[in-house]
């Protein structure tokens, strides 16, 4: 196997690694540049990943999968704003109770539900988004360089990997086309002015914190229905903090997300890949530094190191008006 | 005229509100006509922000009733204030400070669900309201580069974009130059001779004097009166203020400088972004007098304060103190050295208001030994040493464990006043004593200023209130955009020392 | 509950006893209600559920001394989050802290075992757990301090990095050759922390093989030093304030990068003595993943706990029964796993943290009922 | 005697498809065939095996046994408190009076399956995933390469482990994702060998139209067609004896290694994957099967010193 077919296996993987990363980070990216902090989006993302194996098991439908796993996350979405936005409660804590109750609470119905230690049952092909052939791919395969491209890393992918790569233009439209995304990053910076300005800002955090729930509906989703066949207890597995690294890393913006997002999953990628393997000259690398690795480039970068990452100003800090 | 255009273009019946046990206003009656301009003026805390924010929809009365044009109507939040064509100019900037000119201005009538073609109609108006009421600037400069004055221009074409008919404006002088406040007025008699109402907050009655039509007094609270402008005085204006005659004078004695306690030397510093705010500033305070610096808001008395006291670091020049060189020093060993520090702005600064009064006694001086042993600290002790200095300073309630927070203001800026000056400094360095402070207590607190340097220390004073300047200093500097301009005696005309805080004169 | 009311009354001042036990009872009532609802749904008797739970975690000696086991470790972890807490810095990395800590402990108790005895090794290893677990919380402090990085990002960050960092020093380093369990040779005696039968004794009750030592007094030592720190000292004085006001403590001198630095150190400190319960108390050896969230319930026994030590004890108890409790309740009840626990963990955190005013308004009004009448 | 049986899972859950299926089908049969009831318990974690185990004890449930190498440490323990209580192990060694060990030779299995996979590759490669990275897994890859190798002496042979923890079991999604891996790399046969992880395997496996081997219960009815066989170790057979041998006094303690010859490991052979063993993968696969019973062939244990001949 030459370095280009291992190349291409590697990105194959770093595209399907990349999905639930990307959903993920644009919804935090929604919810923190509207000023709230949501460590949430781990849990919100492990209920929709339940919500939709569940939902997709017991209907034979993806779709009622997909619809089931936004609902949910919505619904945990709405907890976290009712008590960030309504209450005023800590945001920090809000999602880190969040994250509990979500990997809780899966885990103990999925148990009394199904009895496979927290795992739902296995679907059938057509109760998930199965991978779809791109138009050409069988043919062009045998081109040299941008056959096994086109073949392994662009076709093949199921239509929630589509979406994740649509959602990322999409968000930057909103984000900076559109007369919501105008309010969502005025009340992210200074909601005094968004208020003076006629606009109810809790509503407007409310529609943030939604937009945030909707898109992590979607990364669950992939997870559970998309990426593997039923739900796993903890499948999420910290994805939800390497995504809201991403968006640091990104600097709340759209599309350094998408490259903070694949860069991350390349990194996951190459420790599959590495794994077992040595490196000329230097041995086998342990397996946890590839783990360790974007959590520590995250460090890196929050110490300044490679240019400032400044959050929305008004961010984790809720709206008084009065004392 | 119809009976309609008669109507006054405001009327508030029976304002209240409060805030938990703040009464801020009290069955607030107040009428403004159309096409004029009424000033509101009162002392800090007065309610005057907050009935203007009522107006604007920003806070919600407890009760009462608001006639726009004669008709009720019912203001629930900024959008219908907005719909009934009221605009306002906060005292705090409303503006989202890395968003541009243009996208401020948009926000909240951005004309359609996508940014485009709104984007391009603000454009336009923006250009027709420039020409208008001369107020250039630029659609797409970052707010947060602009000079403040620059910024308060977009609050205004903010309000004006929006068709606002009846304008208010909250103390905006109090971040201008008196060129830049005189081009304010000149735009707002513009506004005034097209009809539209403003109503404008101030604490300066020479501006009430100069540009208003009408005026009412707030104080604790309450309308306490209604005026005429071309039939009031300063004098009564000012006496209906605070409650009683003013006396605009300190008494104190002949100054006695002595050896120089402080020396600043070619004083460099700049804030977080880099921006040059003391700009080589070279100056003397000796023991036995009051060295004031006079200026406007935000030309670097803040940050000259703070490297002088250590809370900054200074980008170059030297410090010395009593001979000693102490530039970066930091302000626990400063205070070591007889450094005292009443700071600008209590709750930012010089008190924790969710500790107990004697802990906030201790501040800054609490790893004294007087207070506890080695790395230890006594409760006992600590109540013990602030039990004393609530006697002399009169600050009620006289309960040491109380939350600072529930006392009122004039009684926490005593605590703070109380702790420094009772450390028996060589050295007072005091910024904005009196804001928002009753007379009473000014009166109380400014003796003390007095009797410090009568006792041979040095006093080292910042404020923005021209009359607190000219009557405490024995000497008097003034400042702008971070540099010197000129020392001048106390007794120089008000008129000379606005003009040199406007960078005019020297 | 209309908004307004939630604004007139936040300046309303309540006495202690409503502050401090009514309204974190309240809450957590309401936690424990949302939880029954999750065990009606999946077809249990919550009430039968209740009974069972708090048998297996009261009822026996055995019970009590798991409780207390459980406790113990829940106050360490406690202790670190509150003291993090009091100098304004939101610490989530205890897990990670109290991993590491594990790992001091171990080489402590590898090293020392075939030569001293229990009570030789304990100091040195009370000590080394310590410092491996400020070691897991110098560098987020020091971002924080000198780079100004948001704390609660890098101590996650940290969770993982020294989740990898143990996984490789335990697969690759520690572990007994041949066999399957990536974890250290069991400590012999001299390395272990006896357990505390006496105290059960004392009380008339049998401890069993519940796993309750020594810790759990070197626990209670530490809330006496974390009062007298927070509130004794001079340290403790400039930490509050630091916590309250960055600027009154800049204002004041006091030295936002050392404090920083300290509160961080004594925080990790406190959560990487954690590790002597389980590591050296009960399985005499370290395990992966041995802290299995308590750090994390660090968290909510803070909160629960007003950040006071004895609110910490109560709460650290109380989640000890949840554990303990969980675990028999989850033998009795198959359907019900001990994942139980976790969702009512979380909803503790949400009604006692994140909504903890909730309720403030309606308790506002009813007070002042009261006492107008 | 009396017998009160217990039963302890390890921690994928009792119904993984896999190694926990294949014990409670044990305890399944016993009841079915005695009318006896047992008591199972299903830890989350792998600190309520040891309080599961105990309480099983201290409520007179006997035997009681432990699947998973995981409460090897807690047999240990308890097994210590109560002597009159007779516990089983399953994939480990308890050296006790009142303790009886099952172990499989499962290299002689994978040989099998090792066989079956040579045989079945086009490509010439074949691949291995293994759950968590320990001997035990190692001893699973080691048997089914020297099989594989029997039959093609060029084969490539691919091997990844899921991960070095206990969440190792239970991660199909880095699975499927070691199994495109390894399908990219041109292997068109993979066994897994790692718990419900391996769900993930048959699933890409399947998914992109390549061969797949499971393990432990025989999981060829996951993916008909897809799964080539199973490498099925009865750890039904574990439990069941150990219930029947206590019921008729006949309990011993001590280790017991069951091989192809004692029919504890083996490969499965069904209607799902009928077609997919031509008869002469058939014929090898039972002349490897005679040959290690008659002792011709001898599979190379790698825990016997943790290394294997290449
Ligand atoms: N949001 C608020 N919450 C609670 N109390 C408030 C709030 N805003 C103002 N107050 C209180 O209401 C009173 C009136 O405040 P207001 O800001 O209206 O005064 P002001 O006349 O504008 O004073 P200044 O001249 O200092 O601007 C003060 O006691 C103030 O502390
Ligand atoms: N922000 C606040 N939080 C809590 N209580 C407050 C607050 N502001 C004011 N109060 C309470 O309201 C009372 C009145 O405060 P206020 O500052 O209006 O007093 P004041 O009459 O202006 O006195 P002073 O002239 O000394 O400032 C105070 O005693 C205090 O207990
Ligand atoms: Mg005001
Ligand atoms: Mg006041």
């Amino acid at each position: 196997m030459d370095y280009f077919d291992i190349l291409v296996s590697i990105l194959g993987s770093t595209v399907r690694l990349s999905i639930p990363l990307i959903f993920t980070a644009l919804a935090g990216l929604f919810s923190e540049r509207a000023g709230i902090f949501d460590i949430g989006l781990e849990g919100k993302m492990l209920a929709a990943a339940f919500a939709s194996a569940t939902a997709a098991y017991l209907t034979g439908s993806p779709w009622i999968g997909l619809a089931s796993g936004i609902g949910v996350s919505l619904a945990f979405s709405l907890v976290h704003g009712f008590a960030s936005i309504t209450n005023r409660g800590n945001q920090i804590v809000s999602g880190v109770a969040i994250n509990f109750v979500a990997a809780g609470l899966t885990a103990v119905l999925g148990h009394a539900w199904f009895h496979q230690g927290g795992r739902t049952p296995g679907l059938p092909a057509d109760a998930r988004f199965s991978p779809i052939t791109l138009p050409g791919a069988e043919m062009l395969r045998d081109v040299p360089v941008i056959g096994p491209l086109y073949a392994n890393v662009i076709s093949g992918n199921n239509l929630l990997t589509y979406l994740a790569f649509l959602a990322v233009p999409i968000s930057w439209w909103v984000l900076y086309r559109t007369r919501f995304g105008l309010r969502l990053r005025a009340v992210g910076e200074n909601p005094g002015a968004v208020d003076t300005a006629g606009i109810s800002v809790i509503w407007l955090r409310y529609r943030a914190v939604m937009v945030a729930g909707f898109l992590c509906g979607f990364s669950g989703t992939y997870l559970a229905i998309g990426q593997s066949a039923a739900f796993i207890n903890n499948m999420s597995a910290g994805k939800g903090y390497i995504a809201l690294a991403a968006l640091i890393f990104a600097k709340w913006r759209p599309v350094p997300v998408l490259l903070a997002c694949l860069l991350f999953g390349f990194l996951d990628a190459l420790a599959n890949f590495m794994q077992g393997k040595s490196i000329p000259g230097i041995g086998e690398v342990p397996v946890q530094i590839f783990q360790a690795l974007p959590y520590i480039l995250t460090c890196i970068l929050l110490a300044g190191l490679i240019g400032s990452a400044n959050p929305p100003k008004a961010g984790g800090v809720p709206y008084v008006k009065e004392r | 005229m119809n009976e309609m255009s008669q109507a006054p273009a405001i009327e508030l019946i029976g304002i209240d509100k409060k805030f938990g046990a703040v009464h801020a206003n009290k069955n607030i009656n107040l009428t403004v006509a159309k096409g004029s301009i009424h000033g509101i003026i009162g002392e800090n805390g007065a309610g005057k922000s907050t009935l203007m924010s009522i107006l604007y929809g920003f806070y919600q009365a407890d009760s009462g009733v608001i006639h726009i044009d004669g008709k009720p109507v019912t203001i629930r939040d900024s959008q219908s204030a907005i719909a009934a064509g009221i605009g306002m100019v906060h005292q705090h900037f409303m503006l989202v400070e890395n968003f541009t000119v243009l996208e401020n201005l948009m926000l909240g009538a951005e004309g359609g669900a996508l940014l485009g073609k709104g984007a391009d109609a603000a454009r336009d108006a923006l250009k027709k309201l420039e020409a208008d009421y001369e107020l250039e600037v630029d659609p797409d400069a970052v707010v947060e580069e602009l000079p403040v004055g620059l910024q308060q221009r977009v609050e205004i074409l903010k309000a004006m974009y929006r068709g606002a008919e009846i304008l208010i404006l909250d103390e905006p002088t109090g971040v201008l130059t008196p060129a830049e406040a005189d081009h304010l007025f000149k735009i707002l008699r513009v506004l005034r001779d097209q009809g539209k109402t403003v109503i404008l907050i101030t604490h300066k009655l020479r501006e009430i004097m100069a540009i208003t039509d009408t005026v009412s007094v707030m104080r604790r609270g309450e309308i306490v009166a209604t005026r005429t402008t071309s039939e009031t005085t300063v004098e009564e204006l000012a006496e209906l203020m605070v409650g009683r005659r003013v006396l605009l004078h300190v008494d104190k004695g002949d100054s006695n400088p002595g050896e120089v306690f402080l020396s600043v030397r070619n004083l460099t510093v700049k804030d977080h972004r880099g921006v040059t705010m003391v700009d080589n500033v070279s100056f003397d305070v000796r023991s036995g007098e009051i060295l004031g610096i006079a200026g406007v808001a935000g030309n670097g008395q803040s940050e000259l304060l703070e490297a002088i006291t250590g809370i900054r670091k200074p980008t170059s020049g030297e410090i010395l103190f009593c001979g000693q060189p102490v530039t970066g020093f930091d302000p626990a060993r400063l205070r070591g050295l007889g450094l005292a520090h009443i700071p600008e702005d209590r709750h930012h600064m010089g008190l924790v208001l969710a500790f107990e009064e004697a802990e906030n006694a201790i501040l800054g001086y609490h790893r004294d030994d007087r207070y506890g042993n080695g790395v230890f600290l006594n409760p006992d002790m600590v109540r013990k040493a602030a039990v004393d200095e609530i006697g002399k300073y009169d600050i009620r309630p006289p309960n040491p464990r109380l939350k600072t927070a529930n006392f009122s203001g004039g009684n926490q800026q005593k605590i703070v006043v109380a702790r420094e000056i009772e450390r028996d400094p060589k050295l007072l360095v005091v910024g904005q004593p009196t804001r928002g402070v009753d007379i009473g207590a000014i009166e109380f607190i400014h003796r003390r200023i007095v009797e410090t340097r009568d006792a041979g220390k040095a006093v080292l004073l910042v404020s923005v209130e021209l009359d607190e300047i000219r009557s405490l200093s024995d000497r008097v500097l003034v400042m702008f955009a971070g540099k010197i301009v000129g020392e001048k005696s106390p007794e120089t005309g008000e008129q000379t020392l606005g003009l040199m805080m406007a960078g005019i004169a020297a | 509950m209309p908004r307004e009311d939630f604004m007139s009354t936040a300046s309303v001042s309540l006495p202690n006893w409503i502050n401090y036990a009514l309204i974190p009872l309240i809450n957590l009532m309401l936690a424990f209600l949302v939880s029954g609802v999750v065990v009606w749904v999946i077809g249990e008797n919550p009430y039968e559920a209740l009974k069972l739970m708090l048998a297996g975690a009261l009822g026996r000696g055995e019970g009590i001394g798991f409780t207390l086991f459980y406790a113990t470790n829940f106050i360490f972890t406690g202790l670190s989050v509150a003291v993090a807490y009091h100098a304004g810095l939101f610490n989530i990395g205890s897990e990670g802290q109290a991993y590491l800590g594990g790992l001091g402990a171990a080489l402590v108790a590898l090293s020392l075992d075939h030569y001293v005895p229990w009570y030789v090794t304990m100091p040195v290893a009370v000590c080394a757990a310590a410092l491996f677990g400020a070691a897991g919380a110098v560098i987020p402090a020091w971002l924080q301090a000198k780079r100004n990085s948001h704390i609660v990002i890098t101590t996650i960050m940290f969770n993982y990095i020294i989740s990898s960092l143990m996984n490789y020093v335990l697969v690759h380093v520690l572990i007994v050759p041949g066999k399957m369990a990536p974890e250290t040779r069991t400590f012999l005696e001299g390395g272990q922390l006896p357990k505390l039968d006496w105290l059960m004794a004392m009380f008339g009750l049998k401890l069993g093989p519940a796993p309750l030592n020594v810790s759990f007094l070197i626990a209670l030592v530490m809330c006496v030093l974390v009062w007298v720190l927070i509130w004794h000292t001079k340290l403790g004085y400039e930490m509050r304030t630091l916590g309250i006001s960055r600027s009154v403590a800049a204002y004041a001198g006091i030295p936002y990068v050392k404090i920083v630095i300290i509160t961080m150190l004594i925080s990790g400190g406190l959560a990487g003595m954690m590790a002597l319960n389980p590591v050296m108390g009960a399985s005499a050896r370290l395990q992966v993943e041995f802290v299995s969230g308590a750090g994390f319930v660090g968290i909510a026994v803070s909160l629960m706990g007003r950040n006071h030590p004895i609110g910490i004890v109560l709460a650290a108890i109380l989640f000890g029964v949840l554990y303990q409790g969980g675990a028999e309740l989850s033998f009795d009840m198959p359907t019900i796993t001990r994942d139980m626990i976790m969702v009512i963990q979380g909803l503790v955190i949400l009604f006692a943290g994140a909504l903890e005013y909730m309720f403030r308004p309606t308790i506002v009004r009813i007070y002042q009922k009261i006492t107008r009448a | 005697a009396d017998v009160k049986p217990a039963l302890v899972y390890g921690t994928g859950g009792k119904f993984d498809k896999s190694f926990n299926e294949a014990a409670y089908a044990g305890a399944e049969k016993f009841k079915a065939e005695t009318g006896i009831d047992y008591r199972d318990f299903e830890p989350t974690g792998d600190t309520q095996g040891e309080q599961a185990i105990r309480n099983f004890a201290s409520r007179g449930y006997n035997p009681v046994v432990a699947v998973s190498f995981a409460w090897t440490s807690a047999i240990e323990k308890v097994a210590a408190e109560f002597p009159d209580t007779k516990f089983v192990i399953v994939d480990a060694v308890v050296d006790m009076p009142n303790v009886r060990s099952v172990v499989y030779k499962e290299e002689e299995g994978s040989y099998l399956v090792g066989v079956l996979a040579g045989m079945a590759s086009k490509s010439g490669k074949v691949g291995f995933i293994g759950g968590m990275d320990i001997p035990l897994i190692r001893k699973f890859e080691c048997g089914y390469e020297q099989g594989a190798r029997a039959v093609n002496a060029d084969i490539q042979v691919f091997q990844n482990m899921t991960g070095t923890t206990g969440a190792a079991w239970n991660d199909p999604v880095r699975g499927g994702e070691l199994t495109k891996n390894q399908i990219d790399q041109g292997a068109d046969v993979i066994y897994a060998a790692a718990g419900a992880t391996g769900l993930g395997v048959l699933q890409a496996a399947a998914d992109n139209g390549k061969l797949s081997i499971g393990v432990d219960s025989n999981q060829n009815h996951l993916h008909p067609g897809s799964v080539l066989t199973s490498m099925v170790k009865r750890v039904d057979l574990a439990v069941y004896n150990a219930y029947v041998d206590t019921k008729g006094d006949a309990f011993t303690s001590g280790v017991q290694a069951l091989g192809v010859k004692e029919d504890g490991v083996a490969y499965a052979l069904d209607d799902n994957n009928a077609k997919l063993i031509t008869d002469d993968m058939k014929a090898a696969v039972e002349k490897a099967k005679a040959d290690i019973i008659a002792g011709t062939i001898k599979v190379h244990d790698y825990m016997s010193d943790n290394s294997c001949p290449k």
